[in-house]
C-alpha cells in the first residue's frame, strides 16, 4: 500500500455514451495533498464525486479500481460502500452558504452522523464537534452549535464545514473547489485552516481546484487533466519549474500574475488544443472506444 | 450536471400531434355541422326516447350514439354544442389573455403604483370563489353568448395577470433589461422588444389552457341551467340532463363528457407542447 | 475628462426593516466616492463583495441613480438625469455585463442582439457593422445566425463586447467579465479588451476582484472597501508601494502560481 | 418585531380585501334585473305588499345607504334576513359551514397524501420510467378541472362499479341525533362509526374530484422542488457521511423542500374550496356551495352576500394560516 487512495484506470461515462474520465490514475498517501487541476468539464470534480459515490445518476463508472485504505470500494455492495465511505472519507464542499442545511441547526450537522453512522454516544459526540470548533478557530462554540446557517457568515459556514469533515478522523478528506465563492482575503485564511489542520490530523488530502495560484499554496503533488485524461502528473516544486506537457505549459501562461505585469499572457494555443486532443483521440483508440 | 441531465428530453412531437388532430378535428365539424348532423338537434320524438347507441341491442338506425329522454340525437346535438364550445373558447380564452397578460406585465416590469393596484385587484378577485362568481355575472347579465364570454374574462384575467406578473419580474431582473437600458431603449420600448419575447412561451401555453378552461366554465353555467338558452345544444346542458338519467341512459351523459374530456385534455397538452417549442433554448 | 466623480454616495432601501408606516432605512453602499478618469485611460476598480464596485459601476452607466454628489461623464453632469435626457448619450457610454447568459436575451440570435441597439440609433449598413464587430472581437461571421446558448462562455463574452463597441462609443464599462471564464478564455478576452481600447482609442472602466488581472490591463486602480476608496493611484506605483491597509492585505492574500511566493 | 409588523400589514391587506369584496358583490347583485321581492311573493299580491317588503328589505334606498346599513349589521353579527328561507343569513350561512370545510379539509388530505406520495417516488426514482409514469400522470390530473372529474368518477364508482353514494351528505335513514353539524369529526369522537363510513361513502367521491387536481399539483411542486434541492452541497455531503436514499430524502431534502410549495399550495387550497361550489352542485351535498347556487337562482340578494363574504373569509384565513406554517417551519423566519 503506497497510499491511502490508489486509483487505478476509472473510467467514467455517461449512460448516453461519451467518455468523462479516461483511464485516471493517482495516489494520495497519508499525510500528503494531491492537487487535480483543470478547465471547467476536464473531470476534475468527477474524481471525488466517484471516489465519495456521488456521482450524477446519468454518469457511471465502467471501469478501474479505487482502493481506501486498503479496500477496493467499486468491489463492494452499494450499501457497505457507503458505510465505508461514510466511515473513512469526508467531503468540503464548494459553497459553504448552499453545505449545511438551512433547518437544521449547527451541532446536530457534526454530531447526527457519529452517533447514527459511528455509533457515538451524544455526549462523546458534542464533546467532539466543540473541540473540532475550537480547533478551527470559532469563538463561542457552544453558541454556534446552537446557531441556525443562516445566522453565520461565510467564512464562518466553512470553517464549520472544515471541522464537521474532519469530526471522525476520516483517512481522506476531499475538497471540492472549497474557496472558489470566498473573497481572496478569506480565501487565504480558509487555505491555511485546512492546510494545518491536514498536517496536523495527517489526513489523506484530494484539493479540486481550477486555480494555479492556490495549488502552488497547499499541494504536495497534482494532477493535470484534460477532457478527463491526465495529461501531467508532477511533484509541486518540478511542476513550477519545469512543466513537461505543452498543455501545462500553456495553462501556466495563461494565468496572470501581478508580479509579472509585463510577462506576455498567452492563451491556451489552438496548436495545444490539437496536440491535447491527438492525445485523447489515441488514448480512445487504445482503449477501443 | 445540469447538461448531463439535459439530454432525457421529453416527447414533444406525439402529444402535439395528438392534441392538435383532435382540436382540428373538432374545428372541422364545427365549421361543417350543418352537413354532417345526421339529424335536426332539437327535434323530439317521444318514441325513440332514450335509444342506445348503434352496437347496443335495440339500437335505433340512424342514431349513432343513441338518443336522449326527448328523442333528440345525441351526435347531432355534441356537433351542434361544438360550434358554441369553440367560440366560446376562442373568443373568451384570447379577450381573457389579452387583458390578463398585459395588466400583468406592466405590473411585474413597471412596479411601483401600478404594480401595487393591479396586485390589489387581483388579491380581491382571488377572494372570490370563482364559479360562485361567474353564475352570479351570468345572472345579472342574463343568459347569452356575450354574458358567458363576459363573465369568463371577468372571472379569469387574474390567472395571466397573476403569472405573467411573476414571470415578468424575473425577466426585468436579468442583465439582457438592464443592457437594453444601456443601449438606450425606453421603458417601453424594452418591455416590448426584450421583456415579451420571453414570457411570450408561457403566454401562449396559459392560452391554450385558458381556451381549455373556457369550454369547461361554459359547461359549467349550462350545467346550473345559466347557459345560452335551454334550446340550443350545448355539452353543459347536455351533461345536466346525461347526469339526471345516468342510471337510465348512460350514453347521453358519457358521449358529452368524452368529448369535453378530451378538448380540455387537447387544449392543454397542446399549449405544454407549442411552449417547448417555442423555446429555442429547449428546441 | 471622461469621468468626474465627487462625493458620490448611493444607498439601498432595507426592506426587512421596514416600519409600519413611511420609509424603510436605507443601508449605505457608497459612501463619498471622488476621483477622475481621463479620456483614453483605463481604471481598475478593485474591491471584495459588498464593497461597491458594481454599484458604482451601475451608477456611472446611471442605470442607478445616486443620493448625492456629482457624477460629470464628458463635461456633462448626468448624476440626476431623467431616462429621456440621457437616451442621445446613453450611446457614448456602454457596458460588458459580467454574465453574458443572463446579459444576452435567450430568445434573440447573435447578430439581432449586436444590430439592436444599433437600430436604436438609426445606424445604417447594419450587417455590415455586425459583421465588423464579429471581426473585430474574433468571431465568425457566421455566428451572427447562432443563439446565444449555442456557444461558449469565452464566445459569449465576445459577444457582449461586439454589442458594446459596435456603437462606437467613447467609454465601456466591464464588470467581473472574466470572473466566471476559465484561464484560456480569459487570457483571450483580456487580450482582445486590451488590443480594442488602442485601436478605438476607447476609455475603459474594469471592475474586478483580481488583483492580478487588473495589473495586466489597467493604468490606474482604484481599490473600494465598505463603499469607500481606500486607496486610488497610478497601477505600477500602487503596487510597488501600497499605501492603505487594506491594499496591503489584498495583496498579501493573492496565492501566486509560485510555490516559492512567501505566503505569510 | 418584524413579525409582529408582517402580522398587522397581513389583517389591513386581508380587511381592505374583504371590504372590496363586500363592495363588488353589493354593486353587481343590485344591478340585478327582476325584481326579488316580486318572485318570493305568491301570484296576486298587490303592488302595496311589494313596497311594504321593499321597505322592510331595505331596497328602496339608494345602493350606498343600504351598504351603510348592511355593514352596520355586519359588525353587530347581523348579516339580514334570507328573503327566500325566511330566516336569518348568520345561521342559515353557519350550519352550512361545517359541511363545506369537512369536505374541503378531507379532500385537502387525499390531495397531500396522494401528491406527496408520488413526489416522493418520483425523487426516490428518478431518471426512471417511474418518474415518467408520474410526470405523465401529474399531466393528465391537472389539465382536467374538478368539475369533470367528478362526472368521471359518478360514472365509475356511481354506475359502472356502483360502491359510493353519488349524491347526498348523509343517509336519511341514518339515526342521527348530533349537536353540531360538524358530523364527521362529532362521529370520531363519539365513535360512532356506523355514521363515520357513511359520511365516508358520501364524501368520498366529491372529494376525490377535488383533490386530484390539487394532488398533481402538489406531485408536481414538490419533485421539483425535491429534485433542486437533491442538487444542493448539503445533500451531497449527507451522502458522503454514509446515509442512504431514503434518509436523505426525507430527512434532509424534504423539509426545505416543503417550503417553496406550501405558499403554493395555500393558494390552490383557495381554489379547492372554490371549487366546492359546484363540485357540491354536482353531487347533490349540503354545503354551502349549492346553497349559494340556489340563492343566485333565487336572487335571494342577503344570503349572496352572506355567502361570498364567508367565502372571502375562509380564502383570506386560509392564506393566513398557510403565512404561519411559513414562518413556523423556516428558521429563518422563526429568529428574524
Amino acid at each position: 500500500m503506497s497510499g491511502y487512495l490508489i486509483i487505478r484506470n476509472l473510467t467514467v461515462r455517461l449512460r448516453s455514451g461519451p467518455v468523462i474520465l479516461r483511464s485516471v490514475s493517482l495516489n494520495v498517501a497519508a499525510g500528503q495533498v494531491h492537487g487535480l487541476v483543470g478547465e471547467s468539464g476536464a473531470g476534475k470534480s468527477m474524481i471525488g464525486k466517484a471516489v465519495l459515490g456521488t456521482l450524477p445518476r446519468a454518469l457511471q463508472i465502467t471501469g478501474g479500481e479505487i482502493w481506501l485504505d486498503g479496500v477496493d470500494l467499486l468491489s463492494l455492495s452499494a450499501a457497505e460502500r457507503r458505510r465505508r465511505i461514510g466511515a473513512t472519507a469526508a467531503l468540503i464542499p464548494q459553497d459553504p452558504l448552499t453545505a449545511l442545511n438551512p433547518s437544521k441547526r449547527i451541532g446536530p450537522q457534526i454530531t447526527r452522523r457519529l452517533i447514527d453512522i459511528l455509533g457515538w454516544t451524544k455526549q462523546a459526540a458534542e464533546a467532539r464537534a466543540l473541540e473540532l470548533l475550537d480547533e478551527v478557530q470559532i469563538p463561542n462554540a457552544a453558541r454556534v452549535m446552537r446557531s441556525y446557517p443562516h445566522e453565520l457568515s461565510g467564512g464562518m459556514r466553512q470553517r464549520i464545514l472544515i471541522a464537521s469533515a474532519f469530526a471522525a478522523e476520516p483517512k481522506l478528506i476531499i475538497a471540492d473547489e472549497p474557496t472558489t465563492a470566498l473573497d481572496v482575503t478569506v480565501q487565504k485564511q480558509i487555505l491555511r485552516l485546512i492546510a494545518q489542520m491536514q498536517a496536523r490530523h495527517g489526513t489523506a488530502l484530494l484539493f479540486v481546484t481550477h486555480d494555479l495560484g492556490v495549488v502552488s499554496k497547499v499541494c504536495d503533488t497534482l494532477s493535470v487533466l484534460y477532457a478527463g485524461k491526465v495529461v501531467e502528473e508532477a511533484r509541486m516544486q518540478r511542476f513550477f519549474m519545469r512543466p513537461i506537457h505543452s498543455y501545462s505549459r500553456a495553462l501556466l501562461s495563461a494565468t496572470p500574475s501581478y508580479e509579472d505585469p509585463l510577462g506576455s499572457l498567452t492563451p491556451v494555443s489552438d496548436t495545444v488544443i490539437e496536440e491535447v486532443e491527438a492525445e485523447v483521440r489515441w488514448h480512445d483508440a487504445r482503449a477501443g472506444t | 450536471m445540469r447538461d448531463a441531465r439535459g439530454d432525457i428530453r421529453r416527447p414533444i412531437g406525439l402529444r402535439l400531434w395528438l392534441s392538435g388532430g383532435w382540436l382540428t378535428l373538432l374545428a372541422l365539424g364545427a365549421l361543417f355541422t350543418p352537413w354532417i348532423a345526421p339529424k335536426d338537434p332539437l327535434m323530439q320524438d317521444l318514441f325513440l326516447g332514450r335509444m342506445p347507441p348503434f352496437w347496443v341491442q335495440g339500437a335505433e338506425p340512424g342514431y349513432l350514439l343513441g338518443t336522449d329522454s326527448l328523442g333528440r340525437d345525441v351526435l347531432s346535438r355534441i356537433l351542434y354544442g361544438t360550434r358554441l364550445a369553440l367560440i366560446v373558447a376562442l373568443v373568451a380564452g384570447t379577450l381573457t389573455c389579452v387583458i390578463g397578460a398585459t395588466l400583468g406585465l406592466i405590473a411585474g416590469y413597471y412596479r411601483g403604483w401600478p404594480d401595487r393596484i393591479i396586485s390589489r385587484f387581483v388579491d380581491i378577485w382571488m377572494a372570490f370563489p370563482p364559479v360562485l362568481f361567474a353564475i352570479l355575472l351570468i345572472a345579472v347579465l342574463g343568459p347569452g353568448l356575450i354574458s358567458i364570454i363576459i363573465a369568463i374574462v371577468v372571472i379569469d384575467w387574474t390567472r395571466f395577470a397573476r403569472v405573467i406578473r411573476a414571470e415578468a419580474m424575473t425577466q426585468g431582473a436579468m442583465d439582457y433589461v438592464a443592457s437594453a437600458q444601456v443601449a438606450g431603449r425606453t421603458r417601453f420600448g424594452t418591455m416590448l422588444t426584450e421583456i415579451l419575447p420571453n414570457v411570450l412561451p408561457t403566454i401562449v401555453a396559459l392560452l391554450t389552457l385558458e381556451m381549455g378552461i373556457a369550454v369547461i366554465v361554459e359547461a359549467i353555467l349550462s350545467f346550473v341551467n345559466l347557459s345560452i338558452s335551454t334550446d340550443s345544444p350545448t355539452w353543459g346542458g347536455m351533461i345536466a340532463e346525461g347526469r339526471t338519467s345516468v342510471h337510465q341512459a348512460w350514453w347521453v351523459l358519457v358521449f358529452p363528457l368524452i368529448t369535453l374530456f378530451l378538448t380540455v385534455l387537447s387544449f392543454s397538452q397542446l399549449g405544454e407542447g407549442l411552449k417547448d417549442r417555442f423555446d429555442p433554448v429547449l428546441r | 475628462m471622461m469621468y468626474q466623480v465627487r462625493d458620490l454616495r448611493l444607498s439601498f432601501p432595507d426592506l426587512t426593516r421596514k416600519p409600519l408606516l413611511g420609509a424603510a432605512p436605507r443601508t449605505p453602499v457608497l459612501k463619498g466616492i471622488s476621483f477622475d478618469l481621463p479620456k483614453g485611460a483605463v481604471l481598475g476598480i478593485v474591491g471584495g463583495s459588498g464593497s461597491g464596485k458594481s454599484t458604482l459601476g451601475r451608477a456611472m452607466l446611471r442605470l442607478l441613480e445616486p443620493d448625492s454628489g456629482t457624477i460629470a461623464f464628458d463635461g456633462t453632469d448626468i448624476t440626476h438625469q431623467t431616462e429621456d435626457q440621457l437616451r442621445g448619450m446613453r450611446q457614448r457610454f456602454q457596458m460588458i455585463f459580467q454574465d453574458p447568459m443572463s446579459s444576452l436575451n435567450p430568445r434573440r440570435r447573435v447578430g439581432g442582439i449586436i444590430a439592436g441597439p444599433l437600430k436604436l440609433y438609426g445606424f445604417d449598413g447594419l450587417t455590415a457593422r455586425v459583421n465588423e464587430a464579429l471581426d473585430m472581437v474574433g468571431l465568425p461571421r457566421s455566428f451572427a445566425r447562432r443563439f446565444p446558448h449555442e456557444l461558449s462562455g469565452g464566445q459569449r463574452q465576445r459577444v457582449g463586447i461586439a454589442r458594446a463597441i459596435a456603437l462606437r462609443p467613447d467609454f465601456i464599462l466591464a464588470d467581473e467579465i472574466v470572473s466566471g471564464l476559465d484561464v484560456s478564455s480569459q487570457a483571450q478576452v483580456l487580450n482582445l479588451l486590451g488590443k480594442l481600447v488602442g485601436e478605438l482609442g476607447l476609455t475603459l472602466g474594469f471592475i474586478s476582484h483580481d488583483l492580478s488581472v487588473i495589473r495586466r490591463l489597467c493604468d490606474r486602480v482604484l481599490v473600494l472597501h465598505h463603499g469607500e476608496v481606500v486607496e486610488q493611484g497610478d497601477t505600477d506605483a500602487l503596487f510597488a508601494a501600497p499605501q492603505a491597509a487594506y491594499t496591503r492585505e489584498l495583496l498579501a492574500s493573492i496565492p501566486l502560481p509560485d510555490p516559492d511566493q512567501p505566503w505569510d | 418585531m418584524t413579525l409582529l409588523r408582517n402580522i398587522l400589514i397581513r389583517l389591513l391587506t386581508t380587511l381592505v380585501t374583504l371590504i372590496g369584496v363586500a363592495v363588488i358583490v353589493f354593486v353587481v347583485i343590485r344591478v340585478v334585473p327582476g325584481n326579488p321581492i316580486a318572485m318570493m311573493l305568491p301570484p296576486g299580491a298587490t303592488e302595496a305588499d311589494i313596497a311594504r317588503l321593499q321597505t322592510q328589505y331595505g331596497f328602496d334606498k339608494s345602493i350606498f345607504e343600504q351598504f351603510v346599513i348592511w355593514l352596520g349589521g355586519v359588525m353587530q353579527g347581523d348579516f339580514g334576513t334570507s328573503i327566500s328561507l325566511r330566516q336569518p343569513v348568520a345561521g342559515l350561512v353557519l350550519g352550512r359551514l361545517p359541511a363545506t370545510l369537512e369536505l374541503s379539509i378531507f379532500a385537502l388530505s387525499i390531495a397531500i397524501v396522494i401528491g406527496g406520495t408520488m413526489a416522493l417516488l418520483g425523487t426516490r426514482y428518478r431518471d426512471t420510467k417511474t418518474e415518467g409514469a408520474v410526470d405523465i400522470s401529474a399531466g393528465m390530473a391537472l389539465s382536467i378541472p374538478d368539475f369533470l372529474w367528478g362526472l368521471v368518477l359518478i360514472l365509475l364508482f356511481g354506475v359502472l362499479w356502483p360502491v359510493f353514494h353519488i349524491s347526498g351528505r348523509i343517509s336519511p335513514a341514518l339515526n342521527i341525533d348530533f349537536n353540531t353539524n360538524f358530523y364527521f369529526f362529532e362521529a370520531l369522537v363519539r365513535l360512532r362509526f356506523d355514521v363515520l363510513a357513511d359520511l365516508i361513502g358520501h364524501m368520498f367521491m366529491p372529494a376525490l374530484a377535488l383533490a386530484i387536481p390539487l394532488a398533481a399539483i402538489i406531485a408536481q411542486l414538490l419533485k421539483q422542488s425535491l429534485k433542486e434541492t437533491m442538487h444542493l452541497d448539503y445533500v451531497t455531503l449527507a451522502r458522503t457521511k454514509g446515509y442512504g436514499e431514503n434518509h436523505v430524502i426525507t430527512r434532509e431534502a424534504l423539509p426545505n423542500a416543503i417550503l417553496p410549495t406550501l405558499t403554493l399550495v395555500g393558494v390552490q387550497f383557495t381554489f379547492l374550496i372554490g371549487g366546492t361550489v359546484i363540485i357540491e352542485r354536482l353531487f347533490s351535498y349540503e354545503g354551502l356551495g349549492n346553497m349559494a347556487i340556489d340563492a343566485v337562482i333565487n336572487r335571494d340578494l342577503p344570503l349572496i352576500q352572506g355567502i361570498v363574504i364567508l367565502f372571502a373569509l375562509l380564502f383570506t384565513i386560509v392564506n393566513l394560516v398557510v403565512d404561519m406554517l411559513y414562518v413556523v417551519l423556516n428558521p429563518r423566519l422563526r429568529h428574524a
